[in-house]
C-alpha cells in the first residue's frame, strides 16, 4: 500500500509537469494553431538560468527567479515580433500544417543550441523554494518540491480553464484561434492574444521548470522529451482545453510511475511511449481532433 | 456544346488575367495553351535524373579517392537516399509521419546484425533489409495509417523515443556502442579504394530512389496523390483510395529510409543508437526543409551539404543548434520551398505567390473558420 | 411552413420520390435514408430515384439537409438508415471512392483544386484508367500522359481550353467552377451531383453555367443543387424540394412553381 | 434618406497583393444615414475594397470617418470609431456558442470581465432577431447558412455601429433568407444608420440602396445617384 502511495506522489509530481505543459500548448494552441514545441525549452532555461544566477552569479533566489523569468519574458516576445508575427499576422512564409510544428521547432533548436553554448552540458538544478526533508505520513514520503509542482500544476490549470471558462478576454481568445479574420472584424487584435499567451505559458513552464529543478535537475536537452509529452498531454485534449491536459498529464505520469514500481524499471518508459502510441493509432477518437466536418 | 462558353470567352478570364500573365512566364495563355497541349507521351526525366546522379555521383566519389571529404560525401549520399523518400512522404504526399529515422535504425543496425552475427555479405544483407523494412513498415504503417493526419503525427513523434530506449538497453544490438564490423558494399584492395566503390554503390542506389520517386510523382498515382494531399474528401470522391495511397506512401517513404540507413552503416562500418535518435529525425527534418521539401534535387543537395557543414567545420558543428534553428526559420519565413523554390524563383519557373491570395480574395473564399485548424488571414 | 405536409409529396413509385421514370432506368437512388448529427437530424428518412438521363434540380433552404443528402448518396458521409442503391446494386456500405468509381461524381460549394497546380493537372488526377493502381505499377505504366490528353479534351468540351496549362492559383471564380466541372465529368459519370455550382458567379457567368449543365444532361444524371430558383426551374426536368431534413416536394418544374414549398423558398405570402 | 455631412469618406483608396492591383484608386463617400450599394462582376476589388475600408488588409489612400481619419491596417480603430463590417461569408467563430459569438461583437467597447455581465450588455440586439432566441446555447457552427447570417448580422449590431459595411449578406442563401435578410437591411435605413453595401446581384441591391457605385477593374467606373 505505501508503495502503491509513493508511487502514486512520484507519478503525480512528473504528471503535474507533463500536464502543465499540455495546458501551456493547449491555451496557446487554441489561440492561433500553432503547437509550442519550444515550452519544454522555456522550463529548461528557467531551471538551468536560476541556478546559474543564483549559484555563479550569487544573487539573492527570489531576485534570480525574477531575472530569469523576466528573460524568458524577453525571449518570447522576441521570438513573435521577429518570427510569428511575419508567419501569422503578415502572411508571410511557409503556410498550413508546417506552421503548426515547425517554427517552434526552430525556436527550441535555437534555445537548446543556445543554452549549450552559455551554461554548458552540465547537470542543473535551481534552489529548492521550499527545502527541507521530504514529508513523510507512516512510510508516506514526498518531496516538498513534487507538493509545490502538483499544487502549481493545479492551480494554474484551473486558472487557465476559468480565463477561457467566464471571461469576456478569454472568450475573445478562442475567437482568435476560430477565425483570425472574424475576430479582427470585432476589434480582438489577435495578434496581441497570441503574443500575451505567448509569453504567459512560456514564463509559466520557465517557473515549473524552476519549482522541479531540484527532483531531477536539467541539462541543456532536457526540453524536447517534456514538450513531447506536453504535446501529447494536449493532444488528448483535442489540443485545445487546458484543464482536460491537466489531467491527461497526471494520468501519463501515474501510469509512467506505476509501470516503473510493478512492472519493470529498465523498460517503463518504453512501455509507456509505446502505451500511448497504440492508444493514438488504435483509438484515434480519444484525442477528439477527428470531429465529423459540419 | 463549346459555343455558348466561346462566346463568353471574355467573362472568364477577367481581372486576374493580368496577374497570372504577369506572373507566368509563359506568356500569352493563348500561345501556352497550344504549346502545353502537346502531351509528352513518354517522360524522361526521371530515367536522366537516375543516370544523372549515378554518372555526375561517382565521378566526384572517384575524383574524391577515397578521403575524408568522400567519406563524409558518402554519409551525405546515405541521408539524402533518406530525404528523397521524404520529398514524396513529406513534400509530396502530405504525410505527417516522423518515423524516418525509426526506419533509417532498421536498415543500419538490419545490415550490422545480419552480417556480424549471421554471416550474410553485403548485397544479401541489403536486399534483405530491403524486404524487412518493407514487412515492417506494411504491418507498422497498415495501423498507423488509419489514423488523422495529426494522430499521425504525433504518434509517429513518440515512435523514434521509445524505439531508441529499446535499441540502447538491447545488448543483442550492442547497447550504446552499437554494431562494429559492417562490411562496405564493395571492398577493395585498401581502404581508399573500398570507400571509392562502396560510394559509387550509394550514389547508384540514390540514382534508383531518385529515379523511382520522380517516376512516382510524374504518374498518374503522383497526380492522385496531388489530390489527396489537398484535400482527402476531394481525394476520395475522384476515386483515389486514399488507404492505399497512404499505405504506399509510408512504405516507399520507409524502405527508403532503411536503404540510407544501410548506406551510412556501410560507409562507415558501424551502426551506434544514434541513428534511431530524435536528432537523427531533426536532421532528416532540416536536411528536406532548407533545401525545400517538395525537390528530389533539392533534397539530396541538402543532405549533402548538411552533413558536410555539420561534420568538417568545426564552429558549425559547435554551434549547430542555433544555427540549425536560425536557418531552419529564415527558410520558413522567407522562403517555404526552401532553397529549390529560390532557384525556381530565381530561374522564373515559380508564378508570384501572391496569386494565390489574389485568387482567395477575388473568389471570396479566405478560410471560413471550419474548425479553426489553419484559419487565418488570407492578406 | 404552411401546407408542407408529406402527403403533398406526389410519389413517383411506391415509397420513393423521383420522375414517372417509366422504362428509363434508375442510375443512383436512395430509399429511408437518416442522418443525425448529435441530435439534429439533418436529413429525415428521404427517399428518391435519380434516372439515368436528365437535369434534376434540388431546393431548400440553408440547413435544410440538402449538402447532407449529396453526402450521404456520394459516400462521404454514412447514413444512420436506410440504402442507398446504385446502378441497382446496394451501395449503402461503399466508401466515397467505390461510389466514384461506380460512376458518381460530385462538385462542392467551396472550390476544391489542389493550388500550385495546373487546371489540366487538376483534372487529369480524376481520370486515370486504372485509379486502384499500385505504386510500383505506376513505375512501368505511369497513366499520367492519356489522363491528361483526357483531361484536356474533357477542358475543351466546356469551352475553356485554353485554362489548361494554367496554374489554378490565378483563375477567376468561374474559371475555378468550370475546371472543377471537367474534373468531374472526365471520368465519364453516369450521375453527376453538383452543390452549388452557381455559388458567387454573376448573371452572366451562371447562363454559360446553366448551358453547360443543360449540354452534360444530355447523356448522363446531373442533380444540381441551387438557390437561384429563376435558373434552377429554367434547366431543370423534374425538382425536389428539401424542408427541414425531409423531402416535401418531388414533381415537375410546373406543378412546383405553384407549390406552397416555392412560396415558401421566394418568402412570397400565399393569398 | 438624407444625405447631410459626409459618414464615410473614401478617398484614393488603393489595394495590391504583390503586383497585382486589385483596387486601384477609389473615392466616394456616403452621407450619414444614407444607404449606398457597391455593384459589379466578382473579381472587380469590391471586396478588396471594403476590407480595406474597414482596416484589414493594407492598403493606400484616405479613409475618414465624421471627418476622423482611420489610421491604415487597424480593424481596432475602424470599429471604434463605429465603422463594423460584416464580411463576406460571415466568419463567425464555429466551436463558441451563439450567445458568445454575438457577445464578442461588443468587444471593443466592453469594459466588463466577465463574459455573463458582457453578454447582458447586448442581450437587447437579440430583439431584431428573435429566430437566434432558442439557437443562443448552440454551437455557431452546427447552425443553417441563414441562421448564421443572422447571428453575424447581430455580432456587427452588438458593436453598436454607426457605419454598417455589408460584404455580399445574400451569398448562398436561399431566395426568402434573403429577402429576410434585406427586410431587416430596409427596416435599418429607415433609421440613422449608414450603410455601405456590397452586392453582386444589382436587382438586390436597388431594393435598400439610395445610391449605387460600380466597380470594374479595381475603378470605381461611374459614380451615379440614382433614386431607389
Amino acid at each position: 500500500m505505501s508503495q502503491f502511495l509513493n508511487l502514486l506522489a512520484a507519478g503525480l509530481t512528473s504528471g503535474a509537469i507533463y500536464g502543465i505543459f499540455g495546458a501551456c500548448l493547449a491555451v496557446w494552441f487554441r489561440v492561433c494553431n500553432v503547437l509550442n514545441l519550444a515550452v519544454g525549452d522555456f522550463a529548461m532555461l528557467g531551471a538551468i538560468g536560476t541556478a546559474r544566477l543564483v549559484q555563479t552569479d550569487h544573487l539573492p533566489f527570489a531576485a534570480g527567479i525574477v531575472v530569469d523569468l523576466a528573460a524568458i519574458g524577453l525571449i518570447a516576445w522576441i521570438f513573435d515580433r521577429l518570427v510569428l508575427h511575419f508567419a501569422l499576422d503578415r502572411g508571410a512564409g511557409a503556410h498550413g500544417i508546417v506552421s503548426v510544428f515547425f517554427y517552434t521547432f526552430g525556436l527550441s533548436l535555437i534555445l537548446e543550441g543556445a543554452a549549450k553554448a552559455i551554461f554548458g552540458t552540465d547537470v542543473y538544478a535551481a534552489p529548492a523554494i521550499w527545502s527541507g526533508p521530504a514529508l513523510a505520513i507512516a512510510d508516506f514520503h514526498v518531496q516538498r518540491a513534487g507538493v509545490l509542482v502538483i499544487a502549481l500544476a493545479i492551480v494554474s490549470g484551473l486558472a487557465l480553464w476559468a480565463y477561457l471558462r467566464f471571461t469576456v478576454s478569454g472568450r475573445a481568445a478562442s475567437a482568435c484561434g476560430e477565425s483570425v479574420l472574424g475576430s479582427r472584424i470585432v476589434g480582438i487584435d489577435s495578434g496581441l492574444f497570441r503574443r500575451r499567451i505567448f509569453i504567459v505559458t512560456a514564463v509559466l513552464a520557465a517557473l515549473f521548470g524552476i519549482v522541479e529543478s531540484p527532483l531531477t535537475g536539467f541539462t541543456y536537452l532536457s526540453g524536447p522529451t517534456i514538450s513531447l509529452i506536453g504535446v501529447v498531454a494536449a493532444g488528448f485534449a483535442a489540443f485545445r482545453r487546458p484543464g482536460r491536459a491537466v489531467v491527461a498529464g497526471l494520468a501519463i505520469g501515474v501510469a509512467e510511475a506505476m509501470l516503473g514500481g510493478y512492472v519493470s524499471t529498465t523498460y517503463n518508459d518504453v512501455l509507456l511511449y509505446a502505451a500511448l502510441f497504440g492508444i493514438i493509432i488504435l483509438r484515434p477518437e480519444v484525442l477528439g481532433l477527428s470531429a465529423e466536418p459540419a | 456544346m463549346s459555343e455558348p462558353a466561346a462566346t463568353e470567352r471574355g467573362t472568364i478570364g477577367s481581372p486576374a488575367d493580368a496577374a497570372a500573365a504577369a506572373a507566368s512566364p509563359t506568356g500569352s495563355p493563348g500561345a501556352a495553351g497550344e504549346a502545353a497541349r502537346r502531351v509528352r507521351r513518354h517522360d524522361p526525366v526521371p530515367l536522366a535524373a537516375a543516370i544523372g546522379i549515378t554518372v555526375a555521383g561517382g565521378l566526384i566519389l572517384a575524383a574524391m579517392n577515397g578521403s575524408y571529404l568522400g567519406l563524409t560525401v558518402t554519409t551525405g549520399v546515405g541521408y539524402a537516399v533518406v530525404t528523397v523518400g521524404m520529398v514524396l512522404q513529406l513534400g509530396y504526399a502530405k504525410q505527417l509521419a516522423f518515423s524516418q529515422s525509426v526506419f533509417m535504425g532498421v536498415g543500419a543496425y538490419g545490415v550490422g546484425v545480419l552480417e556480424t552475427k549471421y554471416g550474410f555479405n553485403s548485397l544479401e544483407s541489403l536486399l534483405a533489409v530491403i524486404a524487412l523494412a518493407a514487412v515492417a513498415s506494411l504491418l507498422i504503417g497498415a495501423v498507423v495509417t488509419r489514423a488523422p493526419g495529426l494522430a499521425l503525427a504525433l504518434a509517429t513523434l513518440l515512435l523514434p523515443l521509445f524505439i531508441y530506449q529499446l535499441a540502447t538497453y538491447s545488448s543483442y544490438l550492442g547497447s550504446f556502442s552499437g554494431i562494429d564490423g559492417v562490411l562496405p558494399f564493395w571492398s577493395g584492395p585498401d581502404y581508399e579504394s573500398t570507400l571509392v566503390r562502396t560510394g559509387l554503390i550509394s550514389v547508384l542506389l540514390l540514382g534508383l530512389a531518385a529515379g523511382l520517386v520522380l517516376r512516382v510523382m510524374r504518374s498518374g498515382v503522383g497526380l492522385q496523390l496531388m489530390a489527396m494531399a489537398e484535400d482527402e474528401r476531394l481525394g476520395e470522391s475522384l476515386g483515389v483510395s486514399l488507404r492505399q495511397r497512404r499505405l504506399e506512401v509510408f512504405v516507399v517513404g520507409s524502405v527508403l529510409a532503411a536503404v540510407g540507413g544501410a548506406v551510412l552503416a556501410s560507409a562507415q562500418g558501424l551502426v551506434t543508437p544514434d541513428v534511431l535518435s530524435e536528432s537523427a529525425q531533426i536532421t532528416l527534418l532540416l536536411m528536406l526543409f532548407v533545401a525545400g521539401r517538395k525537390s528530389v534535387a533539392g533534397a539530396i543537395i541538402g543532405a549533402i551539404v548538411i552533413e558536410y557543414l555539420t561534420t568538417s567545420t568545426s564552429f558549425i558543428s559547435t554551434n549547430l543548434g542555433i544555427i540549425e534553428g536560425i536557418v531552419l526559420l529564415v527558410v520558413l519565413l522567407v522562403e517555404p520551398d526552401g532553397v529549390a523554390g529560390a532557384v525556381d524563383r530565381l530561374l522564373g519557373r515559380r508564378t508570384d505567390r501572391w496569386a494565390a491570395s489574389l485568387r482567395s480574395w477575388s473568389a471570396g473564399r479566405f478560410r471560413a473558420g471550419g474548425g479553426g485548424n489553419g484559419a487565418r488571414n488570407a492578406a | 411552413m404552411p401546407g408542407t405536409q408529406p402527403d403533398d409529396v406526389p410519389a413517383g413509385g411506391p415509397g420513393t420520390s423521383g420522375p414517372a421514370t417509366g422504362t428509363v432506368p434508375v442510375v443512383l437512388a436512395c430509399y429511408d435514408v437518416t442522418k443525425s448529427y448529435g441530435g439534429v437530424v439533418a436529413v429525415d428518412s428521404v427517399s428518391l430515384e435519380v434516372p439515368r438521363r436528365g437535369l434534376f434540380g434540388l431546393c431548400g433552404f440553408n440547413g435544410a439537409g440538402k449538402s447532407t443528402l449529396f453526402n450521404l448518396l456520394a459516400g462521404s458521409v454514412r447514413a444512420d438508415s436506410g440504402s442507398v442503391r446504385i446502378d441497382g446494386r446496394d451501395a449503402t456500405g461503399w466508401s466515397a471512392m467505390r461510389r466514384a468509381r461506380s460512376g458518381v461524381a460530385r462538385t462542392w460549394q467551396t472550390v476544391r483544386l489542389a493550388h500550385g497546380r495546373t487546371a489540366v493537372d487538376n483534372v487529369a488526377a480524376a481520370c486515370l484508367r486504372d485509379p486502384g493502381q499500385w505504386m510500383l505499377g505506376s513505375l512501368w505504366k505511369p497513366q499520367a500522359a492519356p489522363a491528361r490528353e483526357r483531361a484536356w479534351a474533357a477542358l475543351e468540351s466546356l469551352g475553356v481550353g485554353d485554362l489548361g496549362g494554367r496554374l489554378v492559383d490565378g483563375m477567376t471564380l468561374e474559371a475555378q467552377r468550370l475546371t472543377e466541372l471537367a474534373r468531374a465529368l472526365v471520368s465519364e459519370p453516369t450521375v453527376l451531383l453538383a452543390d452549388e455550382p452557381a455559388s458567387g458567379l454573376s448573371a452572366a457567368q451562371r447562363t454559360v453555367l446553366a448551358e453547360a449543365l443543360t449540354a452534360i444532361s444530355k447523356d448522363r444524371a446531373v442533380v444540381v443543387v441551387e438557390h437561384d430558383l429563376d435558373m434552377l426551374t429554367s434547366i431543370s426536368e423534374h425538382m425536389w424540394a428539401m424542408v427541414e431534413g425531409r423531402l416535401a416536394y418531388s414533381g415537375d418544374v410546373e406543378t412546383f412553381r405553384s407549390s406552397p414549398v416555392y412560396a415558401g423558398l421566394r418568402g412570397i405570402e400565399r393569398a | 434618406m438624407s444625405s447631410g455631412a459626409a459618414a464615410l469618406e473614401v478617398e484614393n483608396v488603393s489595394v495590391s497583393y504583390g503586383k497585382f492591383v486589385a483596387v486601384e484608386s477609389v473615392t466616394f463617400s456616403v452621407g450619414a444615414g444614407e444607404c449606398v450599394a457597391v455593384i459589379g462582376p466578382n473579381g472587380h476589388g469590391k471586396s478588396s475594397m471594403v476590407t480595406a475600408v474597414a482596416g484589414l488588409v493594407r492598403r493606400g489612400g484616405t479613409v475618414r470617418v465624421f471627418g476622423q481619419t482611420l489610421p491604415a491596417g487597424s480593424s481596432r480603430a475602424a470599429v471604434q470609431a463605429g465603422l463594423v463590417l460584416v464580411p463576406e461569408r460571415r466568419h463567425l467563430y464555429p466551436a463558441l456558442t451563439t450567445r458568445d459569438n454575438i457577445m464578442l461583437g461588443s468587444y471593443s467597447r466592453t469594459r466588463r470581465l466577465r463574459a455573463r455581465q458582457a453578454w447582458d450588455d447586448v442581450a437587447g440586439v437579440i430583439d431584431m432577431f428573435p429566430e437566434l432566441a432558442r439557437l443562443l446555447d448552440q454551437k455557431a457552427g452546427t447552425l443553417s447558412g441563414g441562421q448564421q447570417q443572422m447571428v453575424a448580422l447581430a455580432r456587427a449590431m452588438a458593436a453598436q455601429p454607426k457605419i454598417l459595411l455589408l460584404d455580399e449578406p445574400c451569398l448562398g442563401l436561399a431566395e426568402a433568407v434573403a429577402r429576410r435578410v434585406y427586410d431587416w437591411l430596409g427596416s435599418m435605413t429607415a433609421t440613422d444608420m449608414t450603410i455601405l453595401l456590397v452586392e453582386e446581384n444589382p436587382a438586390h441591391a436597388v431594393l435598400v440602396a439610395d445610391r449605387v457605385v460600380r466597380m470594374y477593374k479595381g475603378l470605381v467606373e461611374r459614380p451615379e445617384g440614382s433614386a431607389a
